[in-house]
């Protein structure tokens, strides 16, 4: 009885709600709980072998399902795109509060620390964990420290819109010069040998791609950093 | 190779706008509109070669992405290419009075929403088919909010809460499937459905029919459908229900016909659509505004469709391809008369069709009206029509009444607006129309009134094309080879 | 060793995620939320799932919170 | 002590009834709370109760990440890399649709000053 004083009947009912429909589907779930089977994963194993990366993770985004990344991709541009739109036509912020002088040099010596590790974890995506999502996101958080300690900092736009237009287009060029020369969009046409693992410059095309990926999602991730944080504040 | 260039060349515009800016401040908009209709040539060369035209491209052979064009994705493909040509021709003569703020990426959503529709149709893998979802999802909400206003805003917000919630069901559904199927080819998925426990089939479906559900707008998850149609500009909403709800329609029955070929869950399919049509008519009558009218009308064609693709048959399918054309064309000229309209008088309020002085627009919305009604020599009629046949042959008498009851209910609403534009009140001005808009409304009602008066010269192909959705042994034949 | 870890940070997230959506304050249920995030992180990383840990971290537990912490710098901080 | 938290079938029933509770949390936070920044935290709690769900489900204890280096060359011992790809994408994308609702809330706030989903009702006459 305190209880439906205290909760009201829209919580009570949201409840009961969603425990119902969870405990239906737990059990419907622990009933038949998968059996170990032959998954496409265990033969993409295998034929990641052939293509010279260590990291099979890599080999699957970038290559077996490199259409998805495409589309990833694509989202993420619209994204940014949309945001952009939402929150870029007002004006500019200033941060009033000047950051203490710690902070000022701190992010100063920090960012080329962060944009290194960002190009280290993009570079070495097929060889180690991480790659172009996680290495450009990295770099996208190095302008963030840029830009909440230094009032006036700002990346030029055009850059963004340059580097995000070269990564795209070479993306889909990469695709399309695939789909020529061996009939399959995002056939890796460079020598890809499997004694070369290990190297940098293993992989063929699966490391430039990684690579592209990672100014892609850094130049796209700086642009909704940049429009959430330099948003008009007039409200 | 030419399957490719229909997702690839879309994407390719739209991330290289930037360089295309550099040539003039029109270009992208001439370029865009020449590559979308470079895509309908080529879709009508397919269309008009080989009949059977089969292609399956494949990313990374044995197990990777494959998308396949047989003659039904080919004519989803041209009836979107179709679509979106026509609306930017037709935004070409309307952004020399209203144009859009930052066209650029206006046309960059255009174009993003042109290759995920495609991508959906044509793809052949669960997780590939997820993330057309998502870049269509996510460019219809920009453009439904992009004019910015409190309404539009508020459309956007609720297109993306639910549209969110959707993909939350399908990745469940993905997840599920790929935990116990191991694969998410499409043919690889359909061949080990059947060996399923019933328990987990169920999960699966449910969550897969929670997941489209919201997106092709069916009964209890369609709550939000008429506000975001109110929300967004009148232009872009002939976009959502010609283009990406027909995306949607094709994708959840593809993937219904590949899962479950014997139709398990097919009667419940057909009363959820003949329900929700009955639904959308009922609170259709009382509506005001015109674009709220319009959107519930577009909820009824949408479940009309729905119910007549769950029938599982090839001549259900044949009539609801019928209709699928027949609606889309329709309702884009209805909404782009409607922004005509708006641009004149401001108001989307059910009376104002009375000043409307223009007899071009008054005989362009008559055509497509009668043609949504289904009156007899317009496209309409012939799909009603098969509808309500193949129902009767499959025995389907209550549902053959109520889709009876909502085409009355909904002739009811078409007859108040007929009267409406048609009364002897005193009209406003003359209403000019640019010539290019005018040779857009021209041809979309002459296909109207062709498909109208000479069905049986599109029958053989559409017959055809369901054949081809429905036959899962080739589909699973072609894609996989006979492991 | 291995399932008492499981359990244990499944315990912490689910406690933390609830708090997160019950809590009045926004700020708090957004750290909360940050940390729903960071036990995510740990249990891909046990879960032999690297990359999926490094992309969780930069973008579930970071980049997400700092999404919504400029939303809370625009909206009213009050649930 | 905890020997037998250790099984494979045990450790599935914990990710599952763990991340499923997860999933419930979510849930209810959608379907009780009003205030937009609540509405996408539990969105994206339930999106990560999927993603644990998911990972958990494919991974077994006796097998290494599918990273190939010194001393892990075993193919047949991997996990598999095709879930660890699909959630890389998944996670990317589902952040990408909460910073546009986030900024769509953002921007609708200042024009109308509301905050919560019920109030939400420009049209409707």
């Amino acid at each position: 009885m305190s209880l439906k004083r205290t909760l009201p009947t829209s919580v009570l009912s949201g409840f009961a709600l969603s425990g119902a429909f969870i405990l239906t589907v737990l059990q419907l779930l622990l009933q038949n709980v998968p059996k170990d089977i032959d998954r496409a994963g265990d033969a993409l194993l295998s034929l990641n072998a052939n293509e010279g990366v260590a990291n099979a993770v890599t080999t699957v985004v970038v290559y077996f399902r490199g259409f998805d990344t495409l589309g990833e991709i694509a989202v993420l541009f619209i994204a940014a795109l949309g945001i952009g739109l939402m929150l870029g036509e007002n004006e500019r912020c200033v941060i009033k509060a000047q950051s203490n002088f710690m902070l000022h040099t701190g992010a100063k010596l920090l960012f080329p620390i962060i944009t290194l590790y960002g190009v280290y974890v993009m570079s070495y995506g097929h060889l180690s964990p991480g790659g172009g999502f996680q290495g450009g996101v990295i770099i996208a958080s190095g302008v963030l420290l840029l830009l909440i300690s230094h009032r006036d900092f700002e990346v030029p736009h055009s850059f963004i819109v340059w580097l995000e237009t070269f990564a795209g287009v070479a993306y889909v060029l990469i695709g399309l010069i695939g789909l020529l020369t061996l009939d399959i969009f995002l056939g890796n046409f460079l020598p890809h040998d499997v004694s070369q693992m290990g190297l940098l410059l293993s992989g063929g095309i699966i490391p430039i791609i990684y690579i592209i990926v990672g100014i892609k999602v850094g130049s796209e991730m700086s642009a909704i950093v940049q429009s959430l944080i330099k948003r008009g504040d007039n409200v | 190779m030419s399957s490719i260039l229909f997702i690839a060349l879309p994407l390719l515009f739209g991330f290289a706008t930037p360089i295309l800016n550099k040539f003039g401040k029109n270009a992208v908009v001439y370029i865009s509109t020449y590559m979308q209709a470079f895509l309908l040539y080529l879709a009508f060369t397919l269309l008009s070669g080989n009949s059977s035209h089969i292609e399956i491209i494949s990313i990374a052979p044995p197990l990777g992405i494959s998308f396949v064009l047989n003659s039904i994705s080919l004519l989803f493909v041209t009836l979107f290419t179709f679509m979106m040509t026509l609306f930017s021709l037709y935004y070409l003569s309307h952004r020399k009075t209203k144009p859009y703020k930052n066209e650029t990426k206006f046309f960059i959503l255009l174009n993003m929403l042109l290759a995920a529709s495609i991508g959906l149709v044509l793809s052949s893998d669960i997780f590939n088919i997820y993330v057309f979802f998502e870049i269509a999802g996510i460019s219809a909400y920009i453009l439904s909010s992009y004019e910015k206003t409190p309404s539009a805003l508020e459309a956007g917000l609720k297109y993306l809460i639910t549209g969110a919630v959707a993909s939350l069901f399908l990745v469940f559904a993905i997840v599920l499937i790929y935990m116990n199927l191991g694969s998410l080819n499409l043919a690889l998925i359909a061949q080990g459905f059947e060996t399923l426990a019933f328990n987990t089939k169920l999960l699966i479906s449910v969550l897969l029919l929670i997941g489209f559900g919201f997106k092709v707008e069916i009964f209890p998850l369609n709550f939000w459908v008429v506000d975001v149609y109110e929300g967004s500009s009148t232009l872009v909403n002939s976009l959502f229900s010609s283009i990406v709800v027909k995306a949607y329609l094709f994708v959840f029955f593809h993937i219904v016909y590949l899962f479950l070929p014997s139709g398990e869950f097919s009667v419940f399919l057909i009363y959820l659509g003949a329900l929700s049509m009955l639904v959308a008519e009922i609170a259709g009558l009382r509506q005001t505004n015109l674009k709220r009218l319009f959107a519930y009308s577009s909820l009824g064609q949408v479940a009309l469709i729905f119910t007549a693709f769950a029938m599982q048959n090839v001549d259900a399918i044949q009539a609801a391809l019928f209709i699928v054309i027949a609606h889309s064309i329709a309702k884009f000229i209805i909404f782009l008369a409607l922004t005509n309209i708006e641009k004149e008088y401001k108001s989307m309020d059910i009376t104002r069709l009375k000043e409307l002085n223009s007899p071009f627009l008054r005989a362009v919305m008559l055509i497509a009206m009668l043609s949504l009604l289904g009156i007899p020599l317009f496209a309409g009629f012939i799909g009603k029509f098969l509808v309500l046949k193949s129902l009767a042959v499959s025995g389907f008498i209550g549902v053959l009444v109520l889709i009876i009851i909502a085409s009355l209910l909904e002739s009811v609403y078409y007859f108040k607006l007929a009267g409406f534009m048609f009364s002897k009140c005193e009209k406003g001005e003359v209403l000019k129309i640019d010539f290019v808009q005018k040779l857009v409304f021209i041809i979309l009602s002459f296909s109207l009134l062709l498909i109208g008066l000479v069905p049986f010269f599109f029958s053989d192909f559409l017959h055809e094309s369901a054949t081809f959705m429905i036959d899962n042994t080739s589909y699973i034949l072609n894609l996989v080879g006979g492991r | 060793m291995i399932g008492f870890t499981i359990l244990l940070t499944f315990i912490g997230i689910i406690i933390m995620a609830f708090a997160s959506i019950t809590q009045k304050k926004l700020a708090d249920s957004i750290v909360l939320f940050m940390g729903v995030g960071l036990g995510s992180v740990v249990l891909f990383f046990i879960f032999n799932a690297p990359d999926v840990a490094l992309t969780e971290a930069v973008i579930g537990a970071g980049i997400s919170s700092l999404i919504f912490l400029m939303a809370l710098k625009h909206l009213k901080a009050k649930a | 002590m905890f020997e037998y938290l250790n099984q494979a079938e045990v450790i599935k029933y914990i990710v599952t009834i763990g991340s499923m509770s997860l999933f419930f949390v979510g849930l209810f936070g959608l379907l009780t709370q009003k205030h937009f920044i609540k509405i996408f935290i539990s969105i994206a709690t339930m999106e990560t109760s999927l993603f644990l769900f998911f990972i958990g489900n494919m991974f077994n204890k006796n097998f290494t990440a599918p990273i190939i280096s010194e001393g892990f060359t075993d193919i047949a011992k991997m996990n598999d890399p095709v879930p660890h790809a699909m959630i890389l994408t998944a996670i990317v994308i589902g952040m990408a649709v909460l910073a546009l609702g986030v900024s769509m809330s953002i921007e609708y706030y200042k024009l109308t000053g509301n905050t919560e989903i019920d109030k939400m009702n420009e049209m409707r006459h």
